[in-house]
């Protein structure tokens, strides 16, 4: 075990993953010699060599097209998209071509080998363009799998099952707790599992739900909660595509209460998902209506982002209404 | 190593040019001072009948279409050479990555006429699972990659793979087949501007047909042609007559040694022309003349290499009427077969979403199974897959 | 008024919107001489010239990158994009552009003039890349509109009201359609709401929801549920975003049950926003779980494409099973 | 018209090469044989003002990002000459759709900096509304467009705004810089080549210099830069040197003069290169020699110009120091000013999304505002906006 931030423990999981298969590649913009703009990368190419990690020209859609290709050709590429903000260019490939490649084919050829890796989500002064929550785009594309971590222990073990699953799977990384979030991480090899939630709360009154960097903010809304008397149980997705929601709708069927939060915009955002699902299977055990707290619908802002965010005490508020209904 | 100048002058392309490599007329005799390609008998005869099984498989299969036996069709028609002459150039392990137009390659390395029959068909033996539209092919074993219909996709998509074949240092190479349509997307310039960053041994083949659907090249680009795009990657690059099978050979043959021995990317740009409609749901009178038609029709590049074959005595009018006709039977009877066969199963619907099926999906599948047991009369396909019963009436449903 | 199928119709409107202002200019691939590959563009280039009516090269992300300029710049490009499955290679342009371009800038510019026409959906033999419904990717884009007609007049009013919408509107066409629904269309110039659903039949007993191509097969079930004497109320969603949750909401608390229909997988599809949102806001009406009837989780067939679609039979069972509750 | 050759040659692109325009030795010398542009005294003092504002403002904001007065900023150091000699050759009505470095074009045009420093602090001022990050600048009136961060987007817009210049007919144009890196993006190809095919009035000025955040042109292209991609579109093109403004004038006042007289697209490349670093979130040491950045300092552009001017005898070290001086007053004066500013209002959250704004976002900003009404300490802006009291503790918060 190691104390390490939630990069330290990315870089850790690449750095086993191509010590370990020669088939690994790494690349992106920017993560060769410099490391990445994060330094998730760092040291990569010194311990692998250029050949193994290396620095693309500046083109989203080249360099998914390009791990398409190389994924089919049986390499296990983990591509870097600089930011979740600029994975757009690369949406065809991702959402036509990745998503599909096995089912079209008959299984004959596949991409399971690919990992997207992305930095993701607001809270650090980035405006419109370094701030989006982009997952509910993805988690709409069947083939794909999309693999959020909460903290720098799952960060490392998620990503190694990503990167070893038969399946493509998206990263979503918190970039607020890149450096933020630390915790004991042990330096060698582990998985966690693809497609199953984690109850990382236990209570009785409520369920609260999220992913990712929400989690923390989540948990500080429990706190709240718990000074008032409301006991929360919280889940973290951690894969949103499949999505567990067995565990979910277990949870509900025992606390009758549900609140889910994401940063993405409240329409179309992967909490409706979430509601709808549940309200459908909980029909008769919900005792209040399932709130969602979430950004605006509106771009990311900038000077106003505290206002726009669904931080703790708006979690919170939610919590309270609910189980004051 | 910077060249300064004090005088603004503007450059625009004009000041080169690029000339198109041929070595038959359209006589099919080699042009003076052209030398013929390393091309031994046997090799030249089966680019030769592939040209020609090609030409009479989209014959066929587009009357087939028009019948209404098969919903949608694409003829390589005109295009035998450019598709044929590259792939006998390569190595028969080297990946293929087409658009969607070059059966012609399947068909030179041994695809069979069922093989192509159950994907149009979308049958129970479709490799694709009756999953995407008739001519998607795709074979594992011929390292052909399945057809998607998403243009240029597959462009950047041979980059990477031919960047893991040069890791993996087996000498092989890609290929990748688009059109000069296809070209104009942003995964085009993606490709090759990754390919000669990365020196990756894939060969860029454009068939310039003229068209994309309606479309001319005119409208298209204002340069002259793909070709010079090369430039702008410093990367290798060839024209050729697409209607001569022996010059596409040669520039390809030649473009694989830069491509697997050097590590580099080459663009080869084949110019040709797309003589049949763009699909069995287009109809090109509406955008272009006939005349325009008849002058390529002219340039039969089957009919040149057959006329060069003959020449040198590999190939006689005998063998010829018999190919046509034992061809035309095949086609035919593995027609009939294909047609017939059932459909692929409900779990079709399913599989390979993901490498194993999900919970959910189960649910889902499930779900519909229940749904179908009530309404056989409805899903004759799905109820036929789970053996159902159903009235003799809605079963019409399947023979159009 | 005269007999129009649904591509005449839209033809009608970007006649008249040609003919009333010349900064109307329409083009994408093949739009030109052969006036698209459904020839909803036929005659305009001969009408208007080759200046406002023409093929563009084939590149998405130009065809939009290039519209939201000229949209910019003060003109009102219609911008085809041949299938809404070619769409993606735009998503950059329009989800980071098009959708922020207003906000982004303070209202200094904006790309208010575009309409973007593409034909989506199923049902049509087309497999994977000729079928999809990508709907819910830009429903969950604020900044931009999404409207999608379900019969000729529909199209021909709404067309000309996005056209001349002060923002930027996402125009989805149900190819499936194009020549098979007719109807009365008036030959002159007129709008319909954009932003406004509408009842199409109305009923007491459940509240059928669903647009485009989908009100066909969603009436038929309805009929099929009155032979059993269920009642249904219906409506046009028409407008997708930003949507008419009003009506929804208003029609669930008279009814009590809800049933949702898309083509579209179902997770993550917008029938899941629309069961979040009245599952809340009708916590204390429902009397049975709202169903979503829907695509399946997986990319669109082609040979089981029957099995597949959300038909009429399957809306039948989800309304029986909501009132059997 | 197609020529024909009959032996498999490869072309590379190295069949030609590019020169670099230069008018000026970094002595600010006419080079000999070169003849200076028709650029009189006040346009080439305006010019000059506008690369010197330009760096003592980038100076000056670069240390106030260090005191955590600013959250972000990035340079043009390096680059003021391609910037602003480029800006100085258009029509003041050109419409100008940069990247994000080239506040020297609304330096020159005549950004006030109170205009810069209201977006730089995201104040009420801002006309962005305090929406991006900083150096998003626009200005409508300049005929500016704001800047977003996604790159090359801006490229193909550029294609299409020129395309409604043409057809207003009122003979302006559209000016759009780009980095080298960026240039490898896919809109990239679709701008290029959408311009060369419906002949339109835009500049495509690219900014080579030398990097993409960390990673240099070497890796970005194979090429000899971007201007032979020009080749492939059949567009004029010309590469000048970027840190001789008198140069770029003369190329973008003559490619000016073929877009907007001809209909036609041009390409520029200046080479130059980034003598800061990429923003101020970024650390050059990581992957770029000191010495290599210390040659290029010598070839400063901004003094390069100022040479020539002070032998024109058109500027004096007088009049240098005195506006050293002024602008440095005038920038900090307004800095203290723009920090000091309210943030823009809780309503700016939601307008602008759509030209109306929706009942929806009525309803979510009317939810939030009961939220901050509860909590207004957590909200400081948001409560100023309301006009809430908070407690003194919470303001703290602001004073960053
Ligand atoms: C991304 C994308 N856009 C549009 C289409 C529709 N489409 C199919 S084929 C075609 C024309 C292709 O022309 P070209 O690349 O020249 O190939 P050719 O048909 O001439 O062989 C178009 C526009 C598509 N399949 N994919
Ligand atoms: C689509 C997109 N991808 C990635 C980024 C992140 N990014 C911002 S600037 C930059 C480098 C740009 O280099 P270049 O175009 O050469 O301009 P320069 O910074 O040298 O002026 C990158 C990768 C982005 N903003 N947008
Ligand atoms: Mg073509
Ligand atoms: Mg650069």
């Amino acid at each position: 075990m190691a104390k390490m931030n939630l990069l330290q423990a990315i870089n850790g999981a690449l750095d086993i993953a191509m010590a370990e298969d020669d088939k690994v590649i790494c690349f992106g913009e920017d993560v060769g010699v410099f490391g990445g703009v994060f330094r998730a990368t760092s040291h990569l190419q010194e311990k692998y060599g250029k050949a193994r990690c290396f620095n693309t020209p500046l083109v989203e859609q080249g360099i998914i097209g390009f791990a398409n290709g190389l994924a089919a050709q049986g390499s296990v590429p983990v591509a870097e998209i600089q930011f979740a903000d600029y994975i757009f260019p690369a949406f065809d490939q991702i959402v036509n071509e990745t998503a599909k490649f096995r089912y079209r084919s008959g299984d004959l050829f596949n991409v399971g080998g690919l990992t997207i890796r992305t930095p993701y989500g607001g809270g650090i002064a980035g405006g419109l363009y370094h701030s989006q929550s982009p997952e509910a785009y993805f988690t709409h594309t069947p083939g794909l799998k999309v693999v959020v971590p909460r903290n720098p222990y799952q960060a490392k073990g998620l990503l190694l099952a990503a990167i070893r699953d038969p399946d493509p799977v998206l990263f979503l990384e918190p970039k607020r707790l890149y450096r933020a979030a630390t915790g004991e991480v042990p330096e060698e090899d582990y998985q966690l599992p693809i497609g199953q939630a984690e109850i990382t709360r236990e209570g009785g009154d409520i369920t609260l739900v999220g992913w990712g960097a929400q989690m923390e903010v989540i948990h500080k809304a429990a706190e709240l909660a718990e000074e008032q008397g409301i006991d929360c149980e919280v889940i973290d997705l951690r894969t949103l595509s499949p999505w567990d929601s067995d565990a979910v709708v277990e949870s509900v069927l025992k606390t009758g209460r549900l609140v889910i939060s994401h940063e993405a915009p409240l329409t179309g955002g992967f909490a409706g998902e979430i509601a709808a699902t549940v309200a459908e299977r909980c029909f008769l055990y919900l005792e209040s209506p399932i709130r969602r707290v979430t950004g605006l619908d509106t771009p990311f802002p900038l000077v106003l982002e505290k206002e726009y965010l669904p931080d703790h005490l708006k979690i919170f508020e939610a919590i309270r209404e609910s189980v004051d209904f | 190593m910077t060249r300064f100048d004090h005088q603004p002058s503007f450059m625009t392309g004009d000041e080169f040019s690029i000339p198109t490599f041929s070595l038959l007329d359209p006589e099919g005799v080699l042009y003076e001072g052209a030398s013929a390609p390393a091309l031994e008998r046997d090799h030249a005869r089966r680019l030769y009948k592939a040209m020609l099984a090609t030409r009479l498989l989209d014959e066929r299969m587009l009357a087939a279409q028009r019948q209404g036996r098969l919903s949608f069709y694409m003829q390589c028609t005109g295009e035998e050479a450019a598709i044929v002459g590259a792939t006998a150039a390569l190595d028969e392990r080297d990946m293929i990555m087409a658009q969607y137009r070059e059966q012609g390659a399947l068909m030179y390395r041994g695809f069979t006429i069922d093989e192509f029959m159950n994907q149009l068909f979308g049958n129970e033996l479709d490799y694709g699972k009756g999953r995407q539209m008739p001519v998607h092919y795709g074979s594992r074993k011929l390292h052909y990659m399945t057809i998607s219909s998403p243009l240029a996709t597959q462009i950047p998509q041979a980059t990477g793979y031919a960047y893991g074949q040069k890791l993996a240092g087996d000498g092989l190479c890609t290929l990748t087949f688009f059109g000069e349509g296809a070209a104009s997307e942003g995964d085009f310039h993606a490709a090759l501007n990754m390919a000669s960053v990365h020196q990756v041994p894939v060969i860029f083949f454009c068939r310039n047909n003229g068209y994309a659907i309606s479309t001319p090249a005119v409208e298209q680009f204002a340069a002259d042609g793909i070709a010079p795009r090369a430039m702008g990657y410093r990367m290798h690059v060839i024209r050729v007559d697409g209607n001569d099978a022996l010059a596409v050979f040669e520039a390809t043959r030649r473009a694989r040694v830069i491509a697997v021995e050097q590590n580099k990317p080459v663009l080869i740009e084949a110019m040709s022309y797309r003589l049949a409609a763009h699909s069995s749901s287009d109809d090109p009178s509406g955008y272009r003349a006939k005349s325009e038609e008849e002058t390529w029709r002219l340039k039969d590049p089957v009919l040149r290499f057959r006329k060069w074959l003959t020449r040198q005595e590999w190939w006689s009018d005998d063998e010829q009427s018999e190919l046509e006709e034992s061809l035309r039977r095949e086609v035919l009877d593995t027609l009939k077969r294909a047609e017939k066969r059932a459909a692929p199963p409900l779990d079709s619907l399913i599989t390979d979403v993901y490498a194993e099926v999900t919970p959910e999906l189960t649910r889902q599948l499930d779900g519909l199974k229940r749904h179908i047991r009530r309404y056989p009369e409805a899903y004759p396909k799905g109820a036929k897959s789970l053996d159902l019963d159903i009235a003799p009436a809605a079963s019409t449903d399947e023979e159009v």
